[in-house]
């Protein structure tokens, strides 16, 4: 029974698009509803999807294959695989999708090319759930690259702005250069197995027919699509830019689905790149660079939405930690956890923007008294995002700085450091804008529709609640031998003290001003300023680009007009010359043709009897 | 022994023919070499046995073509124009090479080469006529248009155009 | 002495002649005259070498023979013809005169 | 009695005749008597004195004559070998003749109408 | 009777020959004499010619002829040779001399060469080649060239015009008397004169055929107009062209110009023995070579008794009559022989005297208007 229902999940999203896409596009509100349903449909079917895994147990992977290509190489299927992975990931994804969908009727009510958005959205929501259902390689790739699309169409939503154009552009070009790396990798692989299955070719990583320094380079090739993906170190500027798109996309896409993409491609690949030590080590390094990295400049964002861009960059560094130093479950349950709360506080900020019309966190405050329902949620997602006690995100946290505190000292540091400065940027965030006396932008601000509300609550409650269920998520996604190792008490009370820290130092700074944040700034100018710029990471790339790219082109341009061209010309020069002089053969008289002819013929004699004819 | 007499006799006459043919600065001296060459050619005819050849050759040759160099002499000739400048001086040296070239190698070749020589019986007219009936009919034809097509070109190229 | 070989050279140094007399004359007539000996060599060279053919074949040599007297023949007349037109035009029979293709 | 050779009675007949007219020519010459006087030298004008030695341009009409004789000249000497073959060659030879005779008419017929025979 | 006189003759000489010399050279010897004895016999003849002719016209103008020397005048002949002789040899100056000196000889020889093919009797022709008729018409052609040098080796305009005008008539009728012959040689199967001898021995003479008599008019007037005689000589008759292209030459040089004028007039009367009249065929109470000498000199007659009564050609009238009469002529007459041959008799003479008769018809009367427009009134050509 239950594959064939399967198919469902991710065909329904498609269906509504092309519904949406062809019949219902000048209905605004018919295409939000038909998207809406397919998404709540989805929504209930995941569910059941993931208590039969529960009720029926994860071990055997289910899996539906349809041949979708043959040639005499190689013959590539369509398949659905239902594990634990995939199971989580459809719930993370529907709900959140079916969330935002929600709340966009809100958010997005005056938006003329509302059908518009809601098929983009579907069609995510349809690749997104095609990704994680997928069985070979080849699926995977070509999800991978739907979702890529949509995210360049939902960021450059409002196309007519140079701001969104650009930032999709820019997006899904930075995507590319990962993307690269995946394609070789994937090809490498798959042409090695002979096959695009995952199933063979975990079997041949098994059975050991490469060597651990193919299969590392393989493995980092892969990582590359999903750092591009996932917005890791080298590849993480489209995010921040990426924030142009509505907030409910960025919610969706850029907070919970998407962007964990790369993460949910590694955990799927995770026989792949436990198979090789330093692979793993490639990983685990750039996760936490990346936490640390991102965490820094978040301080010092005046931008809402920017501020919780670099907290996600930051929070998937500590997924791809996770992952680096083998914690898969960890990994995938900080996953589950982020995307909830990650949403919450976007569609928060969102419902601010809303309010306040500016993204800038310094032309709001007060907010407290007018919008109470946004900001008691956002104080949720906040605590969930630091890691404080009952909430979710302190037993994600906890049990990767568990993990990273046995496995690399440094690392850990970076961690814990970074889980500081992650306390510190959001209490920043809620008292500029929540707290203090209310500033220019919140004169007329007013708590947002009740549209807006709900889908605020439910997350808020999920964010809480989620936390308790790690147990129960480990055993589902390690299948049977459970760590039972529990909460260490010892180390989370331990771990606790770093978000109280930060969370009390933000106090201090923005409430009570002691240390007045901008005096604070002027003394330590050249490391505000360092953060505040973004370690010059864009300029970086444009002095690049102009110094040694265009370099190049201009160099080959110069080859190609000289000596290309200039061989042709030069050709159709020569035959020019050679008329021109044998013109003057033509002298008009006879006699000197005559004697050209028998000139010749004694010619043709002279060799002719050289050569022995006679 | 006589027919070696009568081949030197004929090859001196058709040589110094062709020469005073080439030669001679006057051109109706030239046309009289061309005759004399013409005549020493169907003497050797003769002594090869081919008797309607010599015949012919003589007939049109020396009875029609010298003819017609000569009117062609005749109309073509200027006051001005003194025949005495025969030679193009920039041309003789090329030509003489040529000429004494293609001619020594040829002779040369001929000289080494020795045919086998098998008695033949003579081509009488009644032979020929066999041939140009039967097997070259279309030739025979075709020798006719050609004719056809001469007479016409010339008598066009020639006339005064009335204008 | 009377064999095939010393008639061929008799042709072959009439033909000799007849080239220096095409290219070294300038008067168009004396041309004429230096290619009709060229075709006479050749006629010459058919009929002696005639005699060397198949026994069936002997005539088909002085067939060829008869066919290039006529056609030298058609030739002569209207190279003569075009001599007398261009001497018409130009005044002047002098091959070097006659450069009107000159490039 | 064998009849002699006819080519080399020809041969004989050729040189014997030219000589039977050269020998007494240059006996006529030594023989005849030789003043030369300015007025003997000049070529006879029956009577007028000779009005210069210039050509006056000679008709093209004379060569009109020579080409078509020329044409003719070799068409007819094609039916020679034919004439000699005229019984054994029967019908089909008479038929090709008709035609090589029909294409020498037209080649008459276009010299007429074109008046190249005619002197004007 | 006499029969065989010339030939014992020859077997008599051949006999004293083979004595004297070694035995190699017989054939030759044999070929000598045979060429000898035509040359011996030309000239011979030549001046009984020149004795006939004017003995005859003189008859025909009703007075004597020459008949000073020697009885009857024969010796006359003898006398103008050695007159010939004895005459000074002027040479314009502006002439060729080389031209001046070789063209006599040159036109002269060959004619001597148009008696080897002539079958003087029975066995008793010079040179039996197969291809005699063709050698005949070779030599005579050859003479055109040699006419035109003679008139340029003069240089004067008027000898020149009067060669060239002598030349374009004598290609003129060529072509006609050429055609004629084709007609004998079809009839006869073979070009050798002696075999068409012998054709009309067997067939009877070819001038009794409807196409043989039109084709001996044909060939007559020819003939008369090859040798530049009778109505056709105004080569060397009108008055500005003086004597023709021999107007140059005196004393010998001009003795050889009339005796090859002569003798191929001669050679033509004898070929159209040969062709026409049966050549030596005759009933028995005359020798063979008599025969031929008799038709011969009958033939010659004729050819005298045109020039004693026709008047004078003009040279587009001459023309005119050769190539818009003659020509056409001749080639019926070879059809009308082609017509002969192929049907039965009485067919064969209806379709000839259809074709001949009509054709005579028809082109004497195209012949007769032409004439009319020429003479009719108009601009007087110049004399180009």
């Amino acid at each position: 029974m239950f594959p064939g229902i399967l198919a469902l999940v991710p065909a329904l999203p498609f269906l509504a698009f092309v519904v949406i896409g062809l019949v219902t596009r000048p209905w605004r509100w018919l295409s939000a509803g038909v998207a809406i349903a397919a998404i709540s449909v989805a929504f209930l079917l995941s569910l059941g999807a993931l208590s039969f895994l529960l009720t029926a147990g994860a071990e055997t992977p289910r899996v539906v294959e349809l041949t979708w290509l043959t040639t005499s190489t190689l013959n590539a299927h369509i398949g659905l695989r239902l594990d634990a992975l995939s199971g989580i990931m459809l719930v993370v994804v529907t709900t959140v999708a079916l969330m935002v969908q929600i709340y966009s009727l809100g958010y997005m009510s005056e938006e003329p090319s509302l059908s518009r958005y809601y098929a983009y959205l579907s069609l995510f929501c349809a690749s997104m759930l095609g990704l994680v259902l997928a069985t070979n390689f080849l699926q995977l790739y070509v999800c991978w690259e739907l979702v890529g699309v949509c995210s360049y169409l939902l960021i450059g939503f409002w196309y007519d702005r140079h701001a969104p154009a650009f930032a999709a552009k820019k997006a899904f070009v930075t995507t590319r250069f990962g993307d690269l790396g995946f394609l070789i990798g994937l090809i490498m692989i798959c042409t090695a197995a002979g096959s695009f299955d995952f199933v063979e070719i975990q079997a041949k990583v098994a059975a050991g027919t490469w060597t651990a320094g193919w299969l590392g380079t393989v493995a980092v090739l892969l990582f590359c699509g999903a750092a591009g993906k996932s917005a890791q170190v080298p590849l993480h500027v489209w995010l921040p830019d990426a924030m142009e798109g509505p907030t409910p996309v960025s919610a969706l896409i850029h907070a919970a689905t998407m962007v964990a993409a790369g993460v949910y491609m590694v955990a799927r690949l995770f026989f792949l790149f436990s198979a090789s030590p330093d692979a793993m080590q490639v990983v685990a390094v750039i996760g936490g660079v990346t936490a640390i990295f991102a965490a820094l400049i978040a301080l010092v964002q005046d931008d809402i939405k920017r501020v919780l861009a670099y907290s996600t960059i930051s929070q998937l560094g500590y997924m791809m930690l996770a992952l680096g130093v083998g914690g898969m479950a960890a990994g995938m349950f900080h996953l589950f956890t982020h995307a909830f709360f990650k949403a919450l506080l976007f569609l928060g900020a969102g419902s601010v923007i809303h309010a306040t019309h500016t993204n800038n966190m310094w032309e709001m405050g007060g907010l407290r008294k007018k919008m109470p329902w946004t900001f008691w949620t956002f104080v949720a997602g906040s605590l969930a995002l630091a890691g404080v006690a009952p909430f979710a995100g302190f037993f994600s946290k906890d049990a990767i700085l568990h993990l990273v505190m046995g496995k690399n000292l440094f690392l850990f540091a970076l961690a814990v450091l970074g889980s500081l400065c992650t306390a510190f940027y959001m209490t920043r965030v809620i008292c500029v804008t929540f707290l203090g006396e209310a500033r220019a932008a919140s004169g007329h601000a007013h708590e947002s529709p009740w549209v807006m509300r709900v889908p605020l609550v439910i997350l808020a409650v999920l964010s809480v609640v989620a936390g308790f269920w790690h147990a129960g998520f480990e055993r589902l996604v390690q299948g049977g031998e459970a760590e039972a190792e529990g909460l260490n008490l010892g180390f989370a009370a331990v771990t606790q003290m770093v978000p109280l820290a930060g969370i009390l130092a933000g106090v201090m700074l923005y409430v009570l001003k002691s240390p007045d944040p901008d005096a604070l700034a002027v003394r330590f100018a050249p490391l505000y300023t360092l953060l505040k710029r973004r370690f010059y990471v864009d300029e970086l790339y444009d002095w690049i680009i102009d110094r040694i790219v265009l370099r190049c082109s201009a160099g080959l341009a110069w080859f190609d007009r000289h000596v290309v061209d200039g061989a042709v010309n030069g050709v159709a020069w020569l035959t020019q010359q050679t008329g021109t002089q044998l013109r003057y053969v033509q002298t008009g008289r006879v006699q000197h043709y005559a004697l050209a002819v028998f000139g010749g013929a004694a010619i043709l004699l002279a060799i002719a009897h050289v050569a022995g004819a006679f | 022994m006589p027919a070696d007499i009568a081949f030197a006799m004929l090859g001196v006459m058709t040589i110094g023919g062709a020469l005073v043919a080439v030669g001679a600065g006057n051109l109706y001296r030239a046309v009289l070499g061309l005759m004399l060459c013409l005549v020493g050619m169907a003497g050797l005819f003769l002594l090869q046995r081919a008797d309607f050849l010599a015949v012919a050759q003589v007939l049109i040759y020396v009875g029609g073509v010298a003819v017609l160099i000569v009117f062609a002499v005749i109309l073509t000739e200027r006051e001005g124009e003194p025949l005495a400048a025969a030679v193009n001086p920039r041309m003789v040296p090329a030509a003489l090479i040529l000429g004494a070239g293609l001619t020594a190698v040829l002779v040369s070749v001929l000289w080494r080469s020795t045919p086998a020589e098998s008695p033949v019986a003579d081509v009488t007219a009644r032979t020929l006529a066999e041939a140009l009936l039967n097997r070259y009919l279309v030739p025979f034809e075709a020798v006719s248009l050609l004719l056809l097509a001469a007479l016409v070109g010339a008598l066009l190229i020639a006339k005064e155009k009335e204008s | 002495m009377m064999d095939v070989r010393s008639f061929a050279v008799i042709a072959t140094v009439v033909f000799g002649i007849g080239v220096y007399g095409a290219l070294a004359r300038r008067h168009a007539i004396a041309v004429i005259i230096a290619i009709e000996l060229m075709l006479n060599a050749a006629v010459l060279n058919f009929v002696s070498f005639s005699r060397l053919a198949a026994p069936g074949s002997a005539v088909s040599g002085q067939v060829f023979a008869v066919f290039i007297i006529t056609v030298a023949a058609a030739e002569a007349i209207v190279a003569l013809a075009l001599v007398l037109a261009l001497h018409r035009a130009l005044k002047t029979a002098r091959l070097d005169r006659f450069n009107m293709l000159k490039w | 009695m064998l009849p002699a050779d006819p080519r080399a009675v020809i041969a004989i007949a050729a040189v014997l005749a030219v000589l039977a007219m050269a020998v007494p020519l240059v006996f006529a010459k030594l023989v005849s008597p030789r003043n030369p006087g300015r007025e003997k030298q000049r070529p006879y004008e029956c009577g007028v004195v000779e009005a210069g030695d210039s050509w006056k341009q000679v008709r093209i009409q004379y060569y009109m004559y020579a080409l078509v004789f020329l044409v003719f000249d070799v068409e007819v000497l094609f039916l020679y070998p034919w004439a000699v073959a005229f019984k054994e060659a029967g019908l089909i030879g008479l038929a090709e003749m008709f035609v090589f005779i029909g294409l020498l008419v037209v080649a008459w017929a276009y010299a007429l109408k074109h008046r190249a025979l005619e002197w004007e | 009777m006499g029969e065989t006189l010339f030939l014992d003759l020859k077997d008599f000489a051949l006999a004293v020959a083979a004595a004297l010399l070694p035995g190699g050279l017989l054939a030759s010897v044999s070929a000598l004499i045979s060429a000898g004895a035509v040359l011996v016999v030309a000239p011979v003849t030549m001046m009984f010619l020149t004795w006939v002719e004017r003995k005859g016209v003189g008859r025909f103008q009703d007075r004597y002829g020459p008949n000073r020397v020697g009885p009857f005048g024969v010796l006359q002949p003898i006398a103008d040779g050695i007159k010939m002789i004895l005459k000074e040899d002027i040479i314009p100056d502006g002439s060729d001399r080389l031209l001046h000196n070789i063209m006599p000889v040159l036109a002269a020889a060959p004619v001597f060469l148009l008696f080897l093919v002539l079958p003087f009797g029975r066995g008793m022709v010079a040179a039996d080649l197969n291809v005699g008729v063709l050698f005949f018409l070779c030599i005579s052609s050859m003479q055109s060239p040699m006419i035109i040098s003679a008139g340029l080796g003069a240089r004067s305009k008027y000898s020149v015009l009067g060669s060239m005008r002598a030349v374009v008539q004598v290609l003129s009728y060529e072509i006609p008397m050429v055609i004629v012959i084709v007609a004998v040689v079809m009839t006869a199967g073979s070009m050798s004169t002696s075999e068409i001898v012998a054709a009309q021995v067997r067939d009877g003479w070819f001038v009794l055929t409807p196409w043989g008599a039109f084709g001996f008019i044909v060939f007559l007037i020819a003939a008369t107009a090859e040798a530049n005689r009778s109505p056709f000589d105004m080569s060397e008759a009108e008055s500005e062209l003086v004597a023709g292209f021999h107007t140059e030459y005196s004393g010998f040089k001009f003795a050889l110009f009339q005796m090859a004028e002569f003798l191929s007039a001669f050679a033509s009367a004898g070929l159209a023995a040969t062709l026409f009249l049966g050549g030596w065929q005759g009933p028995g109470f005359l020798p063979s070579w008599a025969w031929f000498g008799a038709k011969a000199l009958g033939v010659y007659f004729v050819l005298v008794w045109f020039r004693a009564t026709l008047p004078r050609f003009r040279i587009d009238q001459l023309l005119a009559l050769a190539w818009k009469f003659l020509f056409p002529l001749s080639l019926l007459v070879v059809v009308a022989a082609a017509a002969w041959y192929f049907m039965p008799l009485l067919p064969a003479l209806v379709t000839n005297l259809v074709l001949l008769v009509g054709g005579y018809g028809l082109l004497s009367s195209w012949i007769l208007s032409e004439f009319i427009r020429m003479n009719a009134p108009r601009a007087v050509p110049d004399a180009r």
